[in-house]
């Protein structure tokens, strides 16, 4: 039986073009990242002034830029920055966010009130402003970057969370957990938490590509991640004065930071199709 | 009065106040005096602490507090420490681009949300839907300030229509100035616009698939009549929603976006100011952007009330 | 001599409403009006009413699923009322209950063994042979195979579903199980197994239901005595066989009249109910049915009538005209 | 002439198991004036029947034969001119008084709605008849309640409305697909009321479909039970009730509880439960839980054998069936 149940699973996510598509872009970052930890085509941190601006050739396949770095290179390696800043980043809000959701929802009355009031006092300033702020007062840098946008995931995850537990909660087979006897920690951790699992996957996928959206323009306002290290947003910030004569610098990295979050996207609208066939049907 | 009215109002006035306490904090903890950015590092200290003086940054955090709020009520936003004008001035001209830019994307996305999003559902799952929503996929994850640079390598290096930043002021005249704002409001608007538009979609679908349409179409009502007639208010419910979120997202993406155009708006202001540590440009510019978004889901609530009548039997 | 397994004296709920103005007094809906009854060990004890008549929030008072706003609550003789949800749980192995949706009542991520032994919780110190055993023994008994353990949910039907959800209240061996609606989501065909399941599980067991149901038909079936509500009261009770036999109150009188008959061609000659269900968030002096009650007279509005015996064998009705109706229905 | 003759129509939905068939081989007539009901259980094809009949089929279905009305096939008209018969000619009441009216919009203005589309009248003018209708299906103040928004009215109250605005143009065919489910029996008994009336003065067909065998005895002249798809057995409403045949209509009657049987005897049960739309055997749909099925019935699509007039049972086995009409045909 578990056998069938696994083998539809395969089968839904094979369907899912989205799935598809989308786990095959993100796989491919992945990979990039991986590999460039070991090796890149060029050089990333070496600055070799003879070589700047040289077209793409086989040498360099996407051609350097100003300081005579590979494209290709620092485009794999900025893959790295851009999947930590997601992971950290989600993994706070996640936390944070699923767990204030989790005790709204089962402690409701004022707790609930105070978390939901909170949280929607967040959603008045502006994301970037806030990161800004924040970025302001820890100063720019990468990790402080990655903490603004984590801290700004938490009331995404919170409400969400709360939304969908209290959905879990008005359920019958919660209330049969209570005449039962069960607690609301235990009723929390065996029913309500596995019922919303899949909608908070599917949200940290989206959120995930946020967070790279929102680091990318730190780095561009140059609040990021601070050189040399590589950043798509801080390769862009690089390329703008240089827009007139050299396009292609703005180009790529703009790219790449478009096809990892494309590929997010898609990979959570295929999951929320195999995760929840209720809304899956309903596309 | 309704409790539904001055539920929201009470709300709104919360939000502000607290937006304005969590922003002044925030400029207390900021690292760098004022006055030391001002004079720069060689300065003396006794000039330092003249000017700390004259700035009024030796009162206390709360009587520096409760004199920005009361300065507030009665209009008086006070003097830049950086440039010794009041703030207002700086403000001004900033507001009249920003307030602009962002209005001019809100109606450019929403506008092609409600197209796309309309004409995606009305022909779903066939090859024009599913072409759409791809192109709205990748809309969603095209960084605005990315489409913004190729925006002006195209439009304002290639082809040379128009300007590729700046801001001529509205002196210049309204075409001139609607020149200088249609790009960044087309990367603006690009992003927002496509998540408007799967949201639009998706709601119309659901609605569609609710008994009264089916209702309405037992009634005789063709399928063209029953969208227009039927399903476009309900389906505007979720859509508004996510309207007044995206309204803060918007104003975000201005800030970085008027970087990219070197408009001198809020934006431009505001992370100048961080610079200056010009806190009292920043705490006013940002109290502003939260206001405009408060208020903006203020007006969505009750926008809301006029959609759905059963929030005016409830709570009206 | 027989036990009381549950007794409910003067229960009263009353939910409060949002409010409408800032100035408008609070309004409340009056779900329970001070309800009292008692179930015998090994009876059924049937409550029927339509939508809105406090027969749910009944049962989740009774289950001490909310909190009670004033009354009693007897359950093997403990007050139940007032006692904080830890000091209850080890007295609940003695009641569990049964709700009405078999989709919505089972988790669809939780085995069907988890499910069924999710009330031992309660009991604790139970070992997981002990635990496996006891579920195997239970799912026998409800007809199910003892190696559906390991299914899901979704794998079974509604009707199959319901049993799970029988299983799982029985599990405790508890002296009492208060069924909501157990069947009314079910197609006719299956109904009959899972009514007949619950005859036979309690000749087997000797347990007692408390039993809700809208459908006069299915409670007569089941149930040795039976109690009518109407606004949160109840207007009527008694031995089953009597209040169909003999209606001693209007309201009984027309849900009986209302029920469709399957048989070939007859007309039925019946009282109908006239005007529209008055509000639950309204409280006024007299009798709570007389707008809708085809012989209230002037004393119906000024006098509320109390629940009083008017046959012998504890047959209790609450209307002025009680003996008139009993009198009609005999003639 | 005939009003409304359906000829071997087959729905077929296509889902993700594969092609389910939810109608087949389904054949009806309907003469001006009678009324008839179609009774089965929760999948049997009773509600994809009456969305064929309206051309309201989800966009996975297909269909096959013919539905003829006034002897036009309306399978094969184009949408438009469906939508001219829609609401006009033939109307359509559902379950769900709750979530069937636009809650954005007034009762008034959804209840004009097909007034001003069919018969083209003005605003005023369609107002005006709004408000007769209202009070002609027993709306108090309809000049009031015609503003009102359908969260307003109570549930009886909007079935009404749902009632008044299929009968706004006169539709020679009424639908209502289980008009009475989700209401309280007394309610029941007097929108059931009301429809009866409203049909027997208009002169309008009625099809009434329930899963309730009370409800079609009491309120049709000809009756269609349906099963897996497919009519078993079909008559007048006094034959069937009178000589109850096939095994299914057997079965389903004796499984219901009926009132005044009282606690005696004991429900009879149809064993399984019913069966997948995609994987139906190839003869009787019925056969995995009939108790008289042969191999034959499984690989044969049973013989439409007449009993009397127009009294038609689908079944191989219609001797015994006849002869297990005086005992026990389920034990």
């Amino acid at each position: 039986m578990s056998n069938t149940a696994s083998n539809s699973f395969i089968s839904r996510c094979a369907k899912s073009r989205s799935f598809v598509i989308g786990g095959t872009i993100t796989g491919f970052l992945l990979v990039c990242a991986i590999v460039s930890l070991f090796w890149t085509p060029g050089t990333v941190y070496d600055i070799v002034i003879k070589d700047r601006f040289l077209t793409p050739s086989a040498d360099h396949l996407l051609g350097t830029d100003q300081f005579g770095r590979d494209v290709l290179s620092m485009l794999m390696t900025g893959t790295q920055n851009s999947i930590t800043v997601g992971i950290v980043a989600v993994s706070i809000g996640l936390f944070a966010g699923v767990g204030l959701g989790l005790l709204a929802a089962a402690r409701k009355g004022w707790t609930e009130e105070l978390i939901m009031r909170l949280s929607d006092f967040s959603f008045a300033f502006p994301a970037i402003l806030s990161a800004i702020m924040i970025t302001a007062i820890l100063g720019p840098g990468g990790v402080n970057s990655i903490i603004a946008i984590g801290i700004y995931n938490i009331p995404v995850f919170a409400r969400l969370t709360r939304g969908s537990a209290n959905a879990i909660w008005a359920r019958e087979y919660v209330m049969a957990a209570r005449a039962s006897g069960k607690n609301k920690l235990s009723i929390t951790l065996e029913h309500v938490l596995p019922n919303i699992l899949s909608i908070i996957i599917v949200q940290a996928t989206i959120q995930f590509a946020l967070a790279i959206l929102a680091e990318a323009a730190l780095s561009y306002l140059g609040l990021g991640t601070q050189p040399p290290h590589p950043s798509w947003g801080r390769m862009l910030n690089e390329a703008q004065t240089l827009m007139f004569l050299h396009p292609m610098q703005a180009v790529y990295p703009g790219a790449a930071i478009a096809l990892a979050v494309f590929g997010l996207n898609l990979l959570g609208d295929g999951l929320r199709d195999i995760l929840d066939p209720r809304l899956s049907r309903k596309r | 009065m309704s409790v539904f009215f001055a539920k929201r109002f009470l709300t709104l006035l919360a939000t502000l106040v607290g937006a304005s306490v969590v922003i002044f904090t925030v400029m207390e903890i900021l690292p760098g005096d004022p006055a030391l950015v001002i004079l720069g590092v060689d300065a003396s200290e006794d000039a330092i602490q003249a000017l700390t003086k004259e700035l009024g940054l030796d009162k206390s955090a709360v009587e520096r507090y409760f004199g920005w709020i009361f300065g507030l009520l009665q209009g008086e936003l006070g003097n830049s420490y950086a440039y010794k004008v009041p703030v207002w001035e700086l403000v001004e001209g900033a507001l009249k681009i920003t307030v602009p830019l962002a209005i001019m994307s809100m109606i450019l996305s929403v506008t092609l949300a409600l197209v796309i999003g309309l004409y995606a559902a009305a022909n779903h799952n066939k090859t024009s839907d599913i072409t759409l929503m791809g192109f709205s996929q990748l809309g969603i994850s095209v960084p605005n300030f990315w489409l913004a640079v190729l925006l002006i390598i195209f439009f304002a290096v290639n082809l040379r229509w128009l300007p590729p930043g700046g801001f001529p002021g509205w002196e210049a005249g309204f075409w001139a100035c609607f020149k200088a704002l249609l790009l960044p409001a087309i990367a603006l608007a690009t992003v927002q616009g496509a998540i408007l538009a799967r949201i639009t979609r998706s709601s119309v679908l659901e609605v569609y698939r609710e008994d009264y349409v089916r209702t309405a179409r037992a009634k005789g009502l063709s399928r063209r009549a029953t969208l227009w007639l039927h399903v476009l208010r309900n389906a505007m419910i979720p859509v508004l929603t996510v309207m007044g979120l995206q309204f803060a997202n918007l104003l975000a993406g201005t800030v970085v976006i008027e970087n990219v155009f070197h408009l001198p708006g809020l934006g431009s202001t505001v992370l100048k100011a961080i610079n200056n540590r010009d806190t009292i440009v920043v705490e006013n510019v940002v109290l502003m952007l939260a206001g405009m978004v408060v208020v903006t889901n203020f007006v969505v609530d009750l926008l809301y009330a006029v959609i759905d009548p059963r929030l005016k039997a409830h709570d009206l | 001599m027989t036990k009381t397994v549950l007794e409910v004296t003067d229960l009263v709920r009353h939910y409060p409403l949002p409010k409408e103005s800032l100035t408008a007094p609070p309004r409340y809906v009056y779900a329970l009006n001070g309800v009292s009854f008692s179930i015998e060990e090994g009876k059924s004890f049937g409550i029927v009413g339509e939508s809105g008549c406090g027969k749910s929030t009944l049962a989740r008072n009774v289950m001490a699923l909310e909190s009670t706003d004033s009354g009693s609550v007897k359950i093997m003789g403990k007050e139940v009322v007032g006692l904080s949800f830890n000091e209850l749980r080890p007295h609940r192995q003695h009641f569990q209950m049964v709700f009405q949706d078999p989709y919505g009542s089972l988790d669809p991520h939780h085995t069907v063994g988890r499910i069924v032994a999710e009330p031992l919780a309660a009991l604790g110190r139970l070992s997981r042979q002990e635990k496996d055993e006891r579920v195997a023994e239970v799912l026998t008994s409800v007809g199910l195979k003892a190696t559906d353990v390991s299914k899901y949910p979704h794998e079974f039907s509604g009707g199959q579903r319901q049993r799970i959800a029988i299983a799982r209240a029985l599990i405790t061996r508890p002296s009492l199980i208060v069924a909501d609606e157990p069947v009314s989501a079910l197609d006719v065909s299956v109904q009959a197994q899972v009514l007949n399941l619950l005859r036979d599980l309690q000749d087997d067991f000797g347990v007692t239901y408390m039993f809700i149901s809208h459908d006069l038909a299915v409670v007569e079936y089941l149930c040795d005595e039976v109690a009518v509500m109407y606004l949160g009261s109840i207007v009527e009770k008694g031995k089953t066989e009597d209040l169909f036999a003999r209606p001693a109150h209007p309201y009984t009188r027309i849900l009986l009249d209302a029920v469709p008959q399957p048989a070939a061609g007859k007309k039925r000659d019946r009282i109908r109910l006239s005007g529209s269900v008055t509000g639950q968030t309204e409280r006024r002096v007299g009798c709570a049915f007389r707008d809708r009650c085809p012989m209230a007279t002037d004393k119906c509005a000024e006098e509320t009538p109390a629940l009083r015996q008017v046959e012998d064998g504890g047959h209790f009705a609450a209307c002025h005209y009680s003996e008139e109706m009993i009198q009609r229905a005999t003639a | 002439m005939t009003l409304l003759t359906v000829n071997n129509l087959n729905v077929n939905l296509q889902t993700a198991s594969g092609p389910a068939r939810a109608v087949r081989d389904l054949n009806l007539t309907l003469e001006k004036g009678q009324t008839l009901g179609i009774v089965g259980e929760s999948g049997c094809g009773k509600s994809m029947t009456a969305l064929a009949l309206m051309g309201l089929l989800p966009e996975n279905a297909t269909t096959e034969g013919s539905i003829l009305l006034n002897g036009e096939n309306l399978l094969e008209k184009s949408e438009r001119e469906l939508c001219t018969i829609r609401g006009n000619r033939m109307a359509m009441i559902f379950q769900e008084p709750m979530t069937s009216l636009n809650p954005v919009h007034t009762v008034g203005r959804q209840v004009m709605e097909p007034l001003r589309l069919h018969k083209r009248l003005s605003k005023a003018e369609a107002f005006e008849q709004a408000i007769r209708l209202l009070d002609r299906v027993g709306i108090p103040n309809p000049e009031e309640r015609i503003y009102n928004y359908p969260h307003q009215l109570s549930g009886g109250q909007r079935q009404r409305v749902m009632i008044a605005l299929a009968l706004s143009c006169s539709p020679d065919i009424l639908i209502a697909d289980e008009p009475t489910t989700a209401l309280d029996v007394t309610i029941q008994d007097q929108i059931l009321e009301l429809i009866q009336t409203l049909v027997a003065e208009e002169g309008m067909s009625l099809v009434l479909i329930s899963h309730d065998l009370g409800v079609i005895a009491e309120n049709t002249e000809k009756v269609v039970v349906m099963y897996g798809g497919t009519v078993v057995e079909s008559g007048s409403t006094e034959q069937i009730f009178s000589q109850l045949t096939h095994p299914y209509t057997q079965g389903l009657f004796a499984a219901m509880p009926k009132l005044g049987l009282g606690r005696k005897g004991r429900l009879t049960t149809i064993p399984g439960t019913v069966p997948d739309l995609v994987n139906l055997p190839k003869g009787c749909t019925f056969t995995d839980r009939c108790p008289l099925a042969t191999d034959i019935c499984r690989n044969t699509p049973p013989p439409r054998s007449e009993l009397g007039p127009h009294h038609q049972v689908l079944c191989h086995h219609l001797e015994q069936a006849i002869e297990a009409r005086s005992r026990e045909l389920y034990t």
